[in-house]
C-alpha cells in the first residue's frame, strides 16, 4: 500500500549501512529532494547503486563529498571527481560495472531470475571471478541479480495507488529500480486524483512504491 | 592541411559511413559532431542511451527542457517521432543489435579489432557507462580519434596494453590521418587524408598497414 | 451441509486469507469467485497474467472492450488506479515476489507442498500456462479444490504421481472439506467444514493429517 | 526504415519452413487478419512461438487446423482442442514452455542476453536437457534465448516512423516479440502523422518494425 509522505519523512526510512539504489543519469531523473537532505543528515556507510556518482555540486555528489557511501557500484563516475579520488586514495570502494549489465542485474532482481548470460565484458577485466558460460561457441559471461533494501526514485507524476509516470530521458534507472528494493520511496512533481492516470500510461505500476513524496515546487516551474 | 582542417576531414569521412535510416548512437566529444556533417540527404536515426531515439540538436537558448538530456548530461531535444524508454530497455536496443553503428573514441586500438578506452590504471578511472555494451552490441563499430596521443606515441598498435573495453569489435579506425579497416589478415589501409603519405601514417602507427 | 453450500464455505475460507492491499492472482475457474467473495472492508488487488493489475468485474452486456480481457480470455474491466504492461512484466512481477498470494486449482497435492496441476501424460496436456511461475514466484500458494476428485480418489497424498507443477511451494490447500497448512512436520489441519468430522477428512486424504 | 505495405504483400513475407512469433493472448491482441489470410494460403512447415494457439474459430486456430505448423512452441494450447489432438497423434510437435520462461526467452533473444537462469520449472519435467546452476544454494534452470524470422504483431496505433502502441490487455507479448525478429510486421488500426504519438507514449520504437498493415475497418468500430 502506497502513503504519501513528508520528504523528512522519507529520508528518516534511510539507515546507516543500507543498500541504496538512485534513479537518474548524471542528475537527470534524480531524486534531488531527497538526496539534498539525505546529504545534510550524518548518514554513514552506505552502499550506492547508480548509473554514476551524480555531477560535481549536485544532489547526489554531495552525498559523495559527504562521506555517506562505504561502497559505490556504478557504470561511470567521470562527472564527479570526488568519487574518483576517494577510490584512488583507497577511501570508497568502487565497483565499475558496464550499463547495459548493471540495469539489467537490477532487472533480474527485480523479475526474480538467478542472473543472466552476457557478451559485454567477456576478455576485459569485467569478467574477472566471473563463471563463463559458452552457448553455441559464443562466450557471455553470468552476471548475478543485484537488489537493494531501499529504492529513491524520481517520477513525474503519480497517483494516490502509487502509479508513476516519467517524463523524457527522466525515466532511465527509475522503473528498472523500482521493481528490485524492499523499500521504493518516490519524489514526484505532481500527484493526479485516481483514475487520470490511463492504465496504458503508468510506466511503474502503483504495487512497487511503497511511499511517495511531493516535490517541492522550484523556483521556477520546470514542467509548465 | 593544418591540424583543424585535419580534424574537419575526419568528421566528414565518418559521416559518409551511414546511410539513410540507419540506428547510430555517437559517443561524447567529437564522435558527436559527425551529427551535423551528414551528407545531404542522408538521415540517420540517433540513440542516445539515457534513454531514447530521435535525439536532436542542442535547443535554443531558453528552450531547455531538463528532463531532456543526451548521454554526456547536455541539454538536448528530440525530434518527431523520437521514442523514450527505461535504460533496461535502451540496452536491450544496444545489446541485440539494434543499434547499425556506433563511433567511438579511443586510448588504443589495435590490428585484431581491440579497443581500449575506458581506463588508465591507476590514474584515470571513470568508468565504461556504456561503451562496453555498445562496442560488442553494435552492428558496426567506428573508432574515431586523433592518430597519435598529444605526445605523439601512436594509439594505433599491434596489440592494446591498456585494459579492453571489449575484443575484436572494432571495424573501422577514422583517424586524422586515414581510414584503415580491420580485416583477418589485419589493418586495410582505406584512405588517406589529404596530403598525408602513406610512410608518414606507417610510421605514426605501431602495426602494419596493409 | 450438501455439497454447493460446502463448495461456497471453501470459496467464503479462502477470501479471509487476505489483508486489504493484498497483490494477488487467482487461477481460472472457482478460484476466481473468490473475488466476490471478499470480506466488507478488505481490498486487494488483482493481478491478470496477461498484462495488467486492476481486475474488476465481468462488463456489463454492451460494454465489452475487446482489448480488455482476464487470462482465461474473458470479457473484463479494470478498475481506477489499475495499470497495463506486457508480459515481460507481467512475469517479472510474478516471478519477482511482487505478487503477495495466488489461488489455484490441483489435480494433485501433497504433504511436501508439491503441486500437480497442468497436465496427465497422454490425456490431457492444456500447457502450463502461466502456473509454473505463479507457484513459484507468488509468496503465499493457495491450492482451492474439491478434496477429492469426481470419482472420489484423494488428491490430498503424500507424494503427487503427476507430473509437478512445482515443487515445495504450496503453503495452504483449502478444500471443501477443511483447511491444511503445509509445515516441514506435513500437513497441519487448521479447520474443518461444518459438518465434516476428523474421520471424514482423513479417510479421504492419502496424507496423515497433524 | 518502416514500409507501410498492403496485408496481401505482408503475407507474402512469410515463407514455408520459417520460424514465425505470433503475438496476442488466447486471441487479445493478435494480427488477426494477416493470420486470416495467411491460413488461407496454402502456407506449410512453419514453426510458431506465441503464448496460445487461439481458441478454436479464431484466425490463429485456423492455422493449425489447416496444419501450417511443423512445431509449436508456446505455453498453454488448451483453447483450442485441435492442437492437442494432433500433438497426441503424434502429428504435430509442442513444446509446452512457462508463460515466464517463454517470454523472457524471447526478450534475451532481443536484448542480446545468452540466456538466463530461472527458478521456474525446477524439479518439473520442463528442466529435462537443460543446465541447472546453484546460485547462493538456490537451483535455477538456464534457459536460452527464442528468436524468429518474422513476427506478427497487432498494434492500436502507429505513426511513419513505425513506433507503436498497444491498447490495453492487447499488448501482452508484442512488444516483447517486436525486439526478436528478423522481420517484423505489424496490423495497426490506425496510422496517425508522424509527431502525433508523444516520445513518452511509444510503447515499441519504430527501428524495430520494417512493416506497418493498416487493418481493415470491422463491421463494428471496436475502438471509438
Amino acid at each position: 500500500m502506497v502513503e504519501q509522505i513528508p520528504l523528512e519523512a522519507a529520508v528518516n526510512k534511510i539507515e546507516d549501512g543500507m543498500t541504496v539504489m538512485v534513479g537518474g543519469f548524471i542528475g537527470s531523473g534524480a531524486p534531488d529532494q531527497i538526496l539534498e537532505l539525505l546529504a545534510q543528515r550524518g548518514i554513514k556507510g552506505l552502499t550506492l547503486i547508480a548509473n554514476d556518482t551524480g555531477i560535481l555540486g549536485d544532489a547526489l555528489s554531495q552525498l559523495i563529498v559527504n562521506r555517506c557511501f562505504r561502497k559505490v557500484i556504478a557504470s561511470h563516475i567521470g562527472t564527479n571527481p570526488e568519487t574518483g579520488k576517494q577510490m584512488l586514495a583507497g577511501e570508497l570502494e568502487v565497483q565499475l560495472v558496464p550499463q547495459g549489465t548493471l540495469v539489467e542485474q537490477i532487472r533480474s532482481a527485480g523479475a526474480g531470475l538467478g542472473g543472466f548470460l552476457t557478451p559485454t565484458g567477456v576478455a576485459t577485466i569485467v569478467e574477472e571471478g566471473k563463471q563463463k558460460i559458452s552457448i553455441d561457441h559464443k562466450e557471455y559471461l553470468l552476471e548475478l541479480p543485484l537488489s537493494a533494501d531501499v529504492a529513491l526514485l524520481r517520477a513525474y507524476k503519480a497517483d494516490p495507488a502509487g502509479n508513476l509516470v516519467y517524463r523524457r530521458a527522466a525515466r532511465n534507472f527509475n522503473p528498472v529500480m523500482a521493481t528490485a528494493a524492499k523499500t521504493v520511496i518516490a519524489q514526484v512533481e505532481k500527484i493526479v486524483p485516481l483514475g487520470e492516470i490511463d492504465p496504458d500510461e503508468v510506466m511503474t505500476p502503483g504495487i512497487f512504491v511503497h511511499y511517495l513524496v511531493q516535490a517541492r515546487p522550484k523556483g521556477v516551474a520546470q514542467h509548465g | 592541411m593544418d591540424k583543424e582542417a585535419r580534424m574537419e576531414w575526419l568528421i566528414q569521412r565518418v559521416a559518409r559511413e551511414f546511410k539513410t535510416g540507419d540506428v547510430v548512437n555517437l559517443g561524447i566529444g567529437m564522435p558527436v559532431k559527425v551529427a551535423n556533417a551528414l551528407p545531404e540527404g542522408i538521415t540517420i536515426i540517433l540513440q542516445s542511451e539515457n534513454g531514447f531515439l530521435g535525439l536532436g540538436p542542442s535547443p535554443q537558448e531558453g528552450q531547455e527542457d531538463p528532463d531532456v538530456v543526451n548521454a554526456g548530461g547536455k541539454y538536448s531535444t528530440i525530434l518527431p517521432g523520437g521514442s523514450c524508454f527505461d535504460s533496461a530497455l535502451s540496452f536491450a536496443i544496444i545489446r541485440g543489435g539494434h543499434v547499425d553503428a556506433t563511433v567511438l573514441g579511443a586510448l588504443q586500438v589495435d590490428e585484431e579489432g581491440n579497443l581500449a578506452n575506458w581506463m588508465i590504471p591507476g590514474k584515470m578511472v571513470p568508468g565504461m557507462g556504456g561503451a562496453m555494451d555498445l562496442v560488442v552490441g553494435a552492428r558496426r563499430v567506428i573508432v574515431a580519434m586523433e592518430h597519435t596521443a598529444k605526445n605523439g606515441t601512436p594509439k594505433v598498435l599491434k596489440q592494446c596494453s591498456l585494459p579492453l573495453t571489449a575484443a575484436h569489435q572494432v571495424n573501422l579506425i577514422v583517424t586524422d590521418m586515414g581510414v584503415m579497416e580491420v580485416t583477418p589478415q589485419g589493418l586495410v589501409l582505406q584512405e588517406m587524408a589529404p596530403g598525408v603519405t602513406f610512410a608518414e601514417i606507417q610510421a605514426a602507427t605501431k602495426a602494419k598497414l596493409l
